[in-house]
C-alpha cells in the first residue's frame, strides 16, 4: 500500500503528491496523506459516481458544479479555512460554485491560458491579436488544446465575447465560426504540456493556445518562447483547487488541515518558482518580487484581469452545446 | 524489427538528455532523472504495484485459460459456443466500458478497491488472449499422452500437473509473455478499478497535465529494459550450461510455441 | 503358435454382451469372448471395425453401452481406468517426451512411494527386461521406434498388471524392425506370463504372435480359434481373404453320400470331399464356392512327383519374392487367374509369363463356403 | 447492460430509463456520426493491412529463417512493448516530427529539401502508431500457423516447377490463411476500439467514433446515445469479422488439420 | 519382375563420385551409377544410410558436396529443383490441402497457361491413368492414403517428366493397402514407361516392385543388381542378411581343385563347391563363412524324397505364418539354430519343439563369404 496518512485520501492529479505542497499537514500529522490518482476529470467523476470514496478531490473550474449537481460534494466550513479571507475573490465568489450560501470549493492554483510563441519565428506584430489563430498564413503551424473550455475561452475571446456565462445561441455560433477556421490552420490539438513542448522545440508549432507552464518551462530551458497574454483581445484563466467529498470516510479535522496547508504562503512560493502556476492566496501572491513573477509569466492579478475571459462554469445546456459542437469541429463539420 | 524497435531505442537517449523535453535537438548529458526516479517514492510504489498486477494477472488468467483452453479441447458440452462466445466478449467491448460497469458491480458487491480489484479486472481482459493461445497449444497434445498417465494409475489431477502441464510449456510461457504485456500497459480499467494504490500506466497518464517526470519514466523505461536484457543474457546463459551438461545439443531442447 | 494352447487357464476377462454406440454409430454390436489367463489374444480386423474400441473399454477409458466387462471376477462397472489390473501400450507410444527414460519407465511407481533404492532398482529391472538396461537417463525423444516401444512396454510392465493392452504397437516400425519386435515381444510375454491382448490389422502379425484370435468384422466377432485352425477352416470367404490369400472359385454340388459330397468345380472339374470337411450345420445344397490356398497348389516342373489332380492353366504374371514366387495363372482359360505360391528351391527354374504351366493340387486342401 | 443503457435517454445527470430508438436514430442518421464511424472502420482497416503485412514478414522470418532458439525470438518481439504505452508514443513523435530522426535522415540524405510534415498529426501516423502497437499480437498468430505448415508442401510445390515467388503465393500464404484471419480480427476490433492513439498523434484529422463514445460517455453526459454508438460500431466490426472470417475460411481449409 | 530387365536402354541418370557432407556428418561417401531409361530402380538400405539425401539431391533440393548428376546427358550443377525434368512422389505425399485434387494434379500445368479446356482434359486423364476418374472436384482432405498416394502420382506423372522419384511413398499404408498399392505401382510404370526411382527401406518391397535396386550401407552402394542376382548372390553377409532370411555358418577351405574347393562348413561337415561359386576375386582360403537360405533346406518326414545331403537336428521353435511355417532348428547340437522355411502344403503335419527333425539340404545351394 501506499505509505500514508490512512485518515485522509486525496483523489488528485499525479504529481500534486509533491510534499512541498503541504509541508505544514505532514509537520502536524507526521505523515503525508494517502493519494490516489486520475488523469482526466471525467474519468475521476465517473470513478467517483461509481462508488469510489476519497476525502479531498481537486477539481478545476468546470467541472465542479456538474459534480456538485451529481451530488457527490459536500459544502466548505470557511471558519476552519484561516486564510479564507485572503483568497483571490474572482476564483472565490464565483457564483456557481456556491449553493444555500455555503461554497463547495476552495481555489488553490490557477493559471492562464494565453497565446504563447515562438520569438525567433514570429514578429510582434503577427502575435498582437487572437485572430492570428484563424490566418490562413499560419496554416499548419498552430496549435491549441484539446479542451472546450481553452477553445472556447479563444473563440469567445476573439470574437468579442469577455463572459461566457450568459452567452446568446448568435455568440455561440459566431464562436463556432471562429473555431472551424481554426482548425483548418492546425498542426494538431495538444492533449499534454509535454506534447506541446515537443511541438514547439521542434518549430513545428510556432504558435499556440496554451498554459502558463509551456512557456514557464521552456523559456527557462533557454529556448525563444513568449507568452502574450495582453492581446488586443486579452486571454483567459482557469482555476483549480480542492472539494470535499461527500461521505467522506477519513477525518473532517485532517481535510482542513490539508487545505490550510495547501494555502499557507510558503506554498504559494513554491508552486510559483517551481511549477509557474498562480496561487489563489492573493496576500501571499502581492508579497511576492514582481520580476519573479513575470519570469514565469504571472504579473500581479491586478494587471490580468483586465481583458481576461474568466473560465466560470456555465450553465449545463450551454456547456453540452459547446461540447457537441467542438466535437463537430475536431471531427471537421 | 528496426520498426519494432525503433521507438525503444530512443529511450536511453532522452533518459539522459537535461531537456524536460522530448525533441530533439539535445540539450545535454545528464543523469539527473535517475536521481528524480530515485527519490520519488510515489514511482516506486506505481512500479512494484504494476508488478505486482502484472504478475498476478499473467498467472492467473493463464491459470483459467489453461483450464478453459483444455476443456474446449478435451470436451463437448452443450452451449460450448455460447459460452466460449462470452468469455471472449471482453475482446470486443471497449475497455472503459468495462471498467465503469466492473466498478459499479464491485461497489455493489461492497469490495473495496485495492490491486486486486485491479487485478480481477485485467484478468478478465486477458484471459481471452490466453485461451486462444492455450488452446492452440492444446490441440497439438496428443490425447494418448494423459490417457497413458490415467492408465498408470495417476488421477486426473496428478496426470495434469505431471504430463499436461509440462507438454503444454510452451504455450504457457507464450500465454504468460502475452498477458503480461497487455496487463502492464493497460490503465484505464486499472485507474478505475484501483483504490489508493496506483499502477504505473495510471501514474504516468495521469502525470500527463504536469509532465515534468516524463524523463525520470524514461530512465525507469531504460532501465527496466536494461534488466530484462540482463535477465535473458543470464537465462540464455544458464540454459546452455544445462544443456552441455546434460549432453544435449544446445539446439534440440528448444522449446516452441 | 501351436504349443502354447492352454485351454484349460481360467479366464481372466470375461466380456458378456458388450455394446457400444457413438451417436449413431454403433461401434460395437455385442462382443462375448472369454480371454485365458497368461495366454496371448489377439484382436484381428479392418480398420474402424472396433478393435481400438474394445480395448479402450478394457482399459476402462470408454465405458460400455450394454454388456459387462469382468477382470479378474470382478465387474468392472464404474472402476476409472487407474484402478484398474490393466495397462495400455498405446499406438503412438505415448512417451512422455519431457521426461528420460527412467522416469516414464517409473511414472506409476513413483504412486507408491517406493523406498529410492527400490524405486531404481525397480526401474532398471524392468528396462533390462526390455534389453534397455543403462539407457535410464537418456532423453526419451532420442529413442528410435523400437526403443520407444520397449520403454512403453517396460512402464506398463513395470505395473505389474493382471493384463497389458497394446493397439498397434507394430505398426508405425519398418519391416525389419516389426519382425524383430514381433519375436521379441512374443518370448517376453511367454516368459512374464502375463495375459496380452493385442490389437491390430496385420493377419500376419496375429498370426504368428497369437494362441488366439478374434477376428473382427464390423462391431462384432466373426471368428474365434487358433491361428492355424483360422487359417484351415475359415468359417466364411470374409474371414478366408482377410487371413492370407485364397483363391475362389465357383462349385455346386451334384451329389453326396453318407461319407462324401461330389462337387462340380469351376476350372477343377468333378471333385469328392468328405462330408466331415463341411462346417457345422452347412447341408451340401449350400455350397456355392470353394476355396483354395496358393501354397496347396504346385506347379509341376518335368519329372517332379504327380499330384492327386492336375490341370493347365497359362501364366499371366510373376513376383518375384526372393524366397517365393507368386504366379498367376489362368487355368482352363478361367477369367480371373489364381495366385499359385511356390518356393524358390535350389536350382528352381522359373516360369514366365505366357508359358503354360501344369498345375497340380490334393483335393483334400479344399475348403468350402455358402 | 451497455444495450439497455442504449434503449435510454439521458437528461444532464439523470438517466430517463424509458424505451426508445431515438439513440439509434441519432447514432444512424446523424452524418457526424456516419463520418466518424466511416472513418475509423477506413482508419482501422488501414491498420490492419499494414500490421498484417508487417507481421507476415517477421513471423514468416522467424519461422523459416531462425532455425534455433525460436521462442527467444518470440521474446524479444515482445520486450519492446513492456515500456509504456505513452512512451512509446512520444517517442514516434521524436521519431516522425517536424525534425525528427526520420526528417533529419531524409534530409541529410539530401532526399528532401524540406521536412515532410504530412507523417504526424494526421491519419498516417494514426496507422503507424497502432501498426506499432499491435503488431506482436499479429505476428503471434501468424508465427503458429506458418509453423504448422508441412515444409515438404513448399518442397512439393518447387518441384511442380514453382519458383519461390509462386509457390509463396500459391502454397505459403494460403496455408497460413488460419493465422492471418486470426492477427486480423485481434488487431480489427481493439483498433475500432482505441481512442487514445488517435487523440496523441492524430492531429486534426485522427478523431474516430470512440473519441466520440467516451465524450458521450463523459463530458456530453450523454452515455445512452454513447452506448448506442458503442452498441453499432461492435455489430459492424463483429459483422466484418465474421465476413472476413467466413470468406477466407474455405481458403484456408485444412492448413490446420 | 524377371521379364523386364533392360541392360541396353540408354542411361537417364548418371551419378559420379556424388557425396554430400552436412557439417561434420558424411551422408553420402561416393556414389557412383548410372540408372536406365524406363526402368524401376530402388535405392534399399537401412534407416539414415542415405537414401532420401541421393533422391533429394537428384531432385535438386540438395547439391552434392562432390561430384556429379547428369539426367538426360545434361549436368545438373546449378538447376534449381523447378527447371529439372524430375518429379517427386514425397513420402507423406504432400497433397495441397488447401486445393481441390483436381488443382492439386493441375497445380505444375498452370504454369503453362494451356487452353482451360485442355488443362482440364489433362488432368482429367491423369487422375484416370490413377484410377480417380471423377474426384477432381473433391476436397484434398477427404481422400484415403491410397487416394493421396494415387493423387501425388497424378500430380507427378502430369508432368511428363523423364524421372519419378518416390521416396518411401508406401510406408505410411498399412500392410493390406501397401500389397495393393505395390502392384498398382508396378503396372503404372509398366504401362507409361517413364523412369522410376523409389526409396525404401523394404526389402520385399523392392523385390517384388524393382528392375534393378542399389543396395546402400553407410552412405555408399554395396551391391547393384537385379533383385533375383541380390538375393541368389549377395556380395557380403550384411546384404545377405539384410534381404530376406539367412543362416551363417562358420567354413574353412581345407582344399581345392580347379574345378572344385572343397570347405569344412559347421554342422553341415564337408563340402565340395564349383569354383565358379566363388564371387569375382575371392580365393579359397578367403572363406570363412557359408550361408544358406531357409527355403533350401527341407525337413523331411518320412517317405519323403531324400536330398543330397541329411543332417540332424532338434526343433526348438515353430512360427506359423499360415502358407508357412518357420522352424528354429539346432543342427548337430550347433548353438544358434538354423531357420527352415516349410510351406504348409495340404495334409502336411507339423514338428513341435522338441522333437528331431531331418533336415536335408542341397550343397549347391550354398554361397560363401569372407
Ligand atoms: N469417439 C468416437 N466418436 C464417434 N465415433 C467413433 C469414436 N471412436 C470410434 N468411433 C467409430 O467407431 C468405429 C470403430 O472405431 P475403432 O477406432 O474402434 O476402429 P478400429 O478397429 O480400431 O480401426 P483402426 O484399425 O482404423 O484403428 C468407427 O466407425 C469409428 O468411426
Ligand atoms: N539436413 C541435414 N543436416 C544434417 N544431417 C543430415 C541432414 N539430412 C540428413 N542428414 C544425415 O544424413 C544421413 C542420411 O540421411 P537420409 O535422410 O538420407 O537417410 P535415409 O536413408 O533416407 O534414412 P531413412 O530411411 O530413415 O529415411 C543421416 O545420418 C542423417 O542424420
Ligand atoms: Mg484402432
Ligand atoms: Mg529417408
Amino acid at each position: 500500500a501506499y505509505s500514508g496518512d490512512a485518515e485522509l485520501i486525496v483523489f488528485d492529479w499525479a504529481g500534486y503528491e509533491d510534499p512541498e505542497f503541504y509541508v505544514d499537514f505532514t509537520e502536524k500529522h507526521g505523515d503525508a496523506p494517502t493519494f490516489a490518482f486520475f488523469s482526466d476529470e471525467e474519468e475521476a467523476f465517473q470513478k467517483l459516481r461509481a462508488g469510489f470514496k476519497a476525502d479531498a478531490a481537486h477539481p478545476c473550474s468546470q467541472s465542479v458544479p456538474k459534480w456538485m449537481e451529481a451530488g457527490l460534494l459536500a459544502p466548505i466550513d470557511t471558519s476552519r479555512i484561516t486564510e479564507w479571507d485572503n483568497l483571490e475573490p474572482g476564483f472565490r465568489d464565483i457564483k456557481a460554485y456556491w449553493k444555500d450560501g455555503k461554497p463547495y470549493f476552495v481555489p488553490v492554483d490557477w493559471g492562464n491560458t494565453a497565446m504563447t510563441y515562438n520569438t525567433e519565428l514570429l514578429k510582434p506584430e503577427d502575435v498582437q491579436s487572437l485572430k492570428a489563430f484563424a490566418d490562413p498564413k499560419h496554416a499548419g503551424r498552430v496549435s491549441i488544446g484539446d479542451s472546450v473550455d481553452d477553445a472556447y475561452a479563444l473563440a469567445f475571446l476573439a470574437t468579442g465575447v469577455n463572459d461566457w456565462t450568459n452567452v446568446t445561441d448568435a455568440q455561440i455560433d459566431a464562436a463556432s465560426d471562429f473555431l472551424r477556421q481554426v482548425h483548418q490552420n492546425l498542426r494538431a490539438y495538444w492533449s499534454s504540456g509535454s506534447e506541446l513542448a515537443q511541438m514547439m522545440q521542434s518549430g513545428e508549432v510556432y504558435l499556440a493556445w496554451a498554459w502558463n507552464e509551456t512557456f514557464a518551462t521552456m523559456s527557462a530551458e533557454g529556448h525563444p518562447i513568449a507568452m502574450k497574454r495582453d492581446t488586443d483581445e486579452g486571454s483567459s484563466s482557469w482555476v483549480c483547487g480542492y472539494s470535499k467529498l461527500a461521505d467522506a470516510p477519513g477525518s473532517e479535522d485532517k481535510f482542513y488541515d490539508f487545505v490550510n496547508a495547501w494555502l499557507a504562503p510558503r506554498t504559494a512560493d513554491y508552486i510559483v518558482s517551481a511549477w509557474g502556476y498562480g496561487h489563489s492566496n492573493a496576500k501571499a501572491m502581492d508579497k511576492m518580487n514582481v520580476e519573479d513573477l513575470a519570469a514565469v509569466g504571472l504579473e500581479t492579478s491586478d494587471n490580468l484581469r483586465a481583458g481576461t475571459l474568466w473560465q466560470a462554469p456555465t450553465s449545463p445546456e450551454v456547456r453540452e452545446r459547446l461540447i457537441a459542437d467542438f466535437e463537430k469541429i475536431k471531427a471537421g463539420f | 524489427m528496426v520498426f519494432l524497435y525503433a521507438p525503444v531505442v530512443l529511450l536511453p537517449i532522452f533518459a539522459f538528455n537535461s531537456s524536460t523535453i522530448i525533441a530533439f535537438p539535445l540539450n545535454g548529458f545528464t543523469t539527473e532523472w535517475f536521481g528524480v526516479l530515485w527519490t520519488t517514492e510515489a514511482l516506486h510504489n506505481a512500479v512494484r504495484n504494476s508488478m505486482l498486477v502484472s504478475v498476478s494477472t499473467a498467472i492467473i488468467s493463464t491459470v483459467l485459460g489453461l483450464f478453459a483452453a483444455r476443456a474446449v479441447a478435451r470436451y463437448t458440452f452443450p452451449f460450448q459456443r455460447g459460452i466460449m462466445g462470452l468469455v471472449m466478449l471482453p475482446l470486443v467491448l471497449p475497455e472503459i466500458i468495462i471498467a465503469v460497469s466492473l466498478l459499479i458491480v464491485l461497489i455493489q458487491l461492497g469490495l473495496s478497491l485495492s490491486l486486486w480489484t485491479v487485478v480481477l479486472g485485467h484478468v478478465l481482459i486477458c484471459t481471452p488472449f490466453s485461451i486462444a493461445v492455450l488452446s492452440s497449444a492444446f490441440r497439438g497434445l496428443d490425447p494418448s499422452m494423459e490417457e497413458a498417465s490415467f492408465d498408470l494409475g495417476e488421477t486426473h489431477w496428478g496426470t495434469f500437473r505431471r504430463v499436461t502441464f509440462p507438454l503444454v510449456m510452451p504455450g504457457v510461457i507464450s500465454s504468460l509473455l502475452i498477458t503480461f504485456t497487455i496487463s502492464l500497459d493497460e490503465f484505464i480499467i486499472a485507474f478505475f478499478l484501483t483504490g489508493t494504490e496506483v499502477t504505473l500506466p495510471v501514474y504516468i497518464w495521469s502525470q500527463l497535465r504536469f509532465p515534468a517526470k516524463l524523463p525520470s519514466i524514461m530512465a525507469l523505461g531504460t532501465i527496466l529494459l536494461a534488466l530484462t536484457v540482463v535477465l535473458l543474457i543470464l537465462a540464455e546463459f544458464f540454459r546452455r550450461r544445462s544443456a552441455t551438461r546434460r549432453g544435449l545439443d544446445a539446439s534440440t531442447t528448444e522449446g516452441l510455441i | 503358435m501351436l504349443d502354447t494352447e492352454k485351454p484349460h487357464a481360467r479366464t481372466i476377462i470375461d466380456l458378456d454382451g458388450v455394446t457400444k454406440s457413438f451417436g449413431s454409430v454403433q461401434a460395437l454390436k455385442g462382443i462375448t469372448a472369454t480371454i485365458r489367463e497368461g495366454e496371448f489374444f489377439s484382436l484381428l480386423g479392418p480398420s474402424g471395425c472396433g478393435k481400438t474400441t474394445l480395448l479402450r473399454m478394457i482399459a476402462g477409458f470408454e465405458d460400455p453401452t450394454t454388456g459387462t466387462i469382468t477382470i479378474d471376477d470382478k465387474p468392472m462397472a464404474g472402476i476409472a481406468a487407474n484402478h484398474r489390473p490393466t495397462n495400455m501400450v498405446f499406438q503412438s507410444y505415448a512417451i512422455f517426451p519431457h521426461l528420460s527414460v527412467a522416469d516414464n519407465v517409473g511414472y506409476g511407481l513413483k504412486k507408491r512411494r517406493l523406498p529410492k533404492a527400490e524405486y531404481k532398482r525397480e526401474v532398471e529391472q524392468a528396462l533390462e527386461m526390455v534389453d534397455l538396461g543403462g539407457y535410464g537417463p537418456r532423453a526419451a525423444h532420442t529413442l528410435s521406434g523400437g526403443q520407444r516401444q520397449r520403454v512403453a512396454l517396460a512402464r506398463a510392465l513395470i505395473m505389474k498388471p493382471k493384463v497389458v493392452l497394446l493397439d498397434e504397437p507394430l505398426s508405425a516400425l519398418d519391416k525389419k524392425l516389426r519382425d524383430q519386435m514381433q519375436l521379441e515381444l512374443r518370448q517376453l510375454q511367454r516368459s512374464v506370463g502375463i495375459t496380452f491382448i493385442l490389437v491390430t490389422h496385420d493377419q500376419e502379425e496375429a498370426l504368428i504372435m497369437s494362441d488366439r484370435i478374434a477376428v473382427m468384422f464390423d462391431g462384432q466377432i466373426e471368428q474365434l480359434a487358433t491361428p492355424e485352425e483360422l487359417y484351415r477352416r475359415p468359417v466364411n470367404q470374409r474371414v478366408a481373404s482377410f487371413i492370407g490369400v485364397m483363391n475362389f472359385l465357383g462349385a455346386q454340388a451334384t451329389g453326396s453320400t453318407d461319407t462324401h459330397v461330389s462337387l462340380d468345380v469351376q476350372a477343377l472339374g468333378k471333385i469328392d470331399i468328405p462330408r466331415s470337411g463341411l462346417p457345422k450345420g452347412m447341408k451340401p445344397e449350400d455350397i456355392h464356392r470353394v476355396g483354395v490356398r496358393p501354397e496347396m497348389m504346385t506347379i509341376l516342373i518335368d519329372g517332379a512327383p504327380s499330384a492327386e489332380r492336375i490341370v493347365e492353366g497359362e501364366v499371366t504374371e510373376t513376383s518375384y519374392y526372393g524366397d517365393m514366387t507368386y504366379y498367376s495363372v489362368r487355368l482352363n482359360s478361367l477369367e480371373t487367374p489364381v495366385t499359385i505360391s511356390m518356393r524358390n528351391t535350389a536350382g528352381r527354374a522359373v516360369l514366365r509369363p505366357g508359358e503354360t504351366a501344369r498345375v497340380g493340387f490334393a483335393t483334400d486342401s479344399i475348403i468350402v463356403f455358402r | 447492460m451497455v444495450v439497455t443503457f442504449s434503449f435510454w435517454t439521458q437528461n444532464y445527470l439523470d438517466l430517463d430509463t424509458t424505451i426508445t430508438l431515438a439513440n439509434y436514430r441519432e447514432a444512424w442518421t446523424d452524418p457526424l456520426y456516419r463520418e466518424l464511424m466511416l472513418r475509423s472502420l477506413r482508419i482501422s482497416l488501414i491498420v490492419t493491412v499494414v500490421t498484417v503485412l508487417l507481421a507476415f514478414p517477421i513471423a514468416y522470418h522467424v519461422s523459416f529463417h531462425v532455425h534455433q532458439r525460436k521462442a527467444l525470438w518470440l521474446f524479444l518481439i515482445t520486450v519492446p512493448f513492456w515500456t509504456s504505452y505513452l512512451l512509446r508514443v512520444f517517442l514516434w513523435k521524436v521519431i516522425l516530427g517536424y525534425n525528427g530522426v526520420l526528417n533529419s535522415a531524409l534530409l541529410g540524405l539530401g532526399l528532401i529539401d524540406e521536412p515532410l510534415s504530412f507523417i504526424l498529426y494526421n491519419a498516417n501516423a494514426v496507422v503507424i502508431t497502432l501498426a506499432h502497437a499491435w503488431a506482436p499480437f499479429a505476428i503471434l498468430p501468424i508465427f503458429v500457423a506458418l509453423e504448422r505448415i508441412d515444409r515438404s508442401l513448399l518442397e512439393a510445390a518447387k518441384d511442380l516447377g514453382d519458383g519461390p515467388v509462386r509457390s509463396f503465393f500459391r502454397v505459403t500464404l494460403p496455408l497460413a490463411m488460419p493465422g492471418v484471419v486470426a492477427a486480423t480480427i485481434i488487431v480489427l476490433i481493439p483498433t475500432v476500439g482505441d481512442y487514445i492513439t488517435p487523440r496523441l498523434v492524430g492531429g486534426t484529422e485522427g478523431l474516430m467514433i470512440s473519441n466520440m463514445i467516451q465524450v458521450q460517455f463523459g463530458k456530453a453526459n450523454n452515455a445512452p446515445l454513447g452506448a448506442a454508438l458503442a452498441v453499432s460500431s461492435m455489430f459492424i466490426v463483429g459483422g466484418i469479422s465474421l465476413l472476413i472470417f467466413f470468406a477466407t475460411r474455405n481458403i484456408g481449409r485444412g492448413g490446420a488439420d
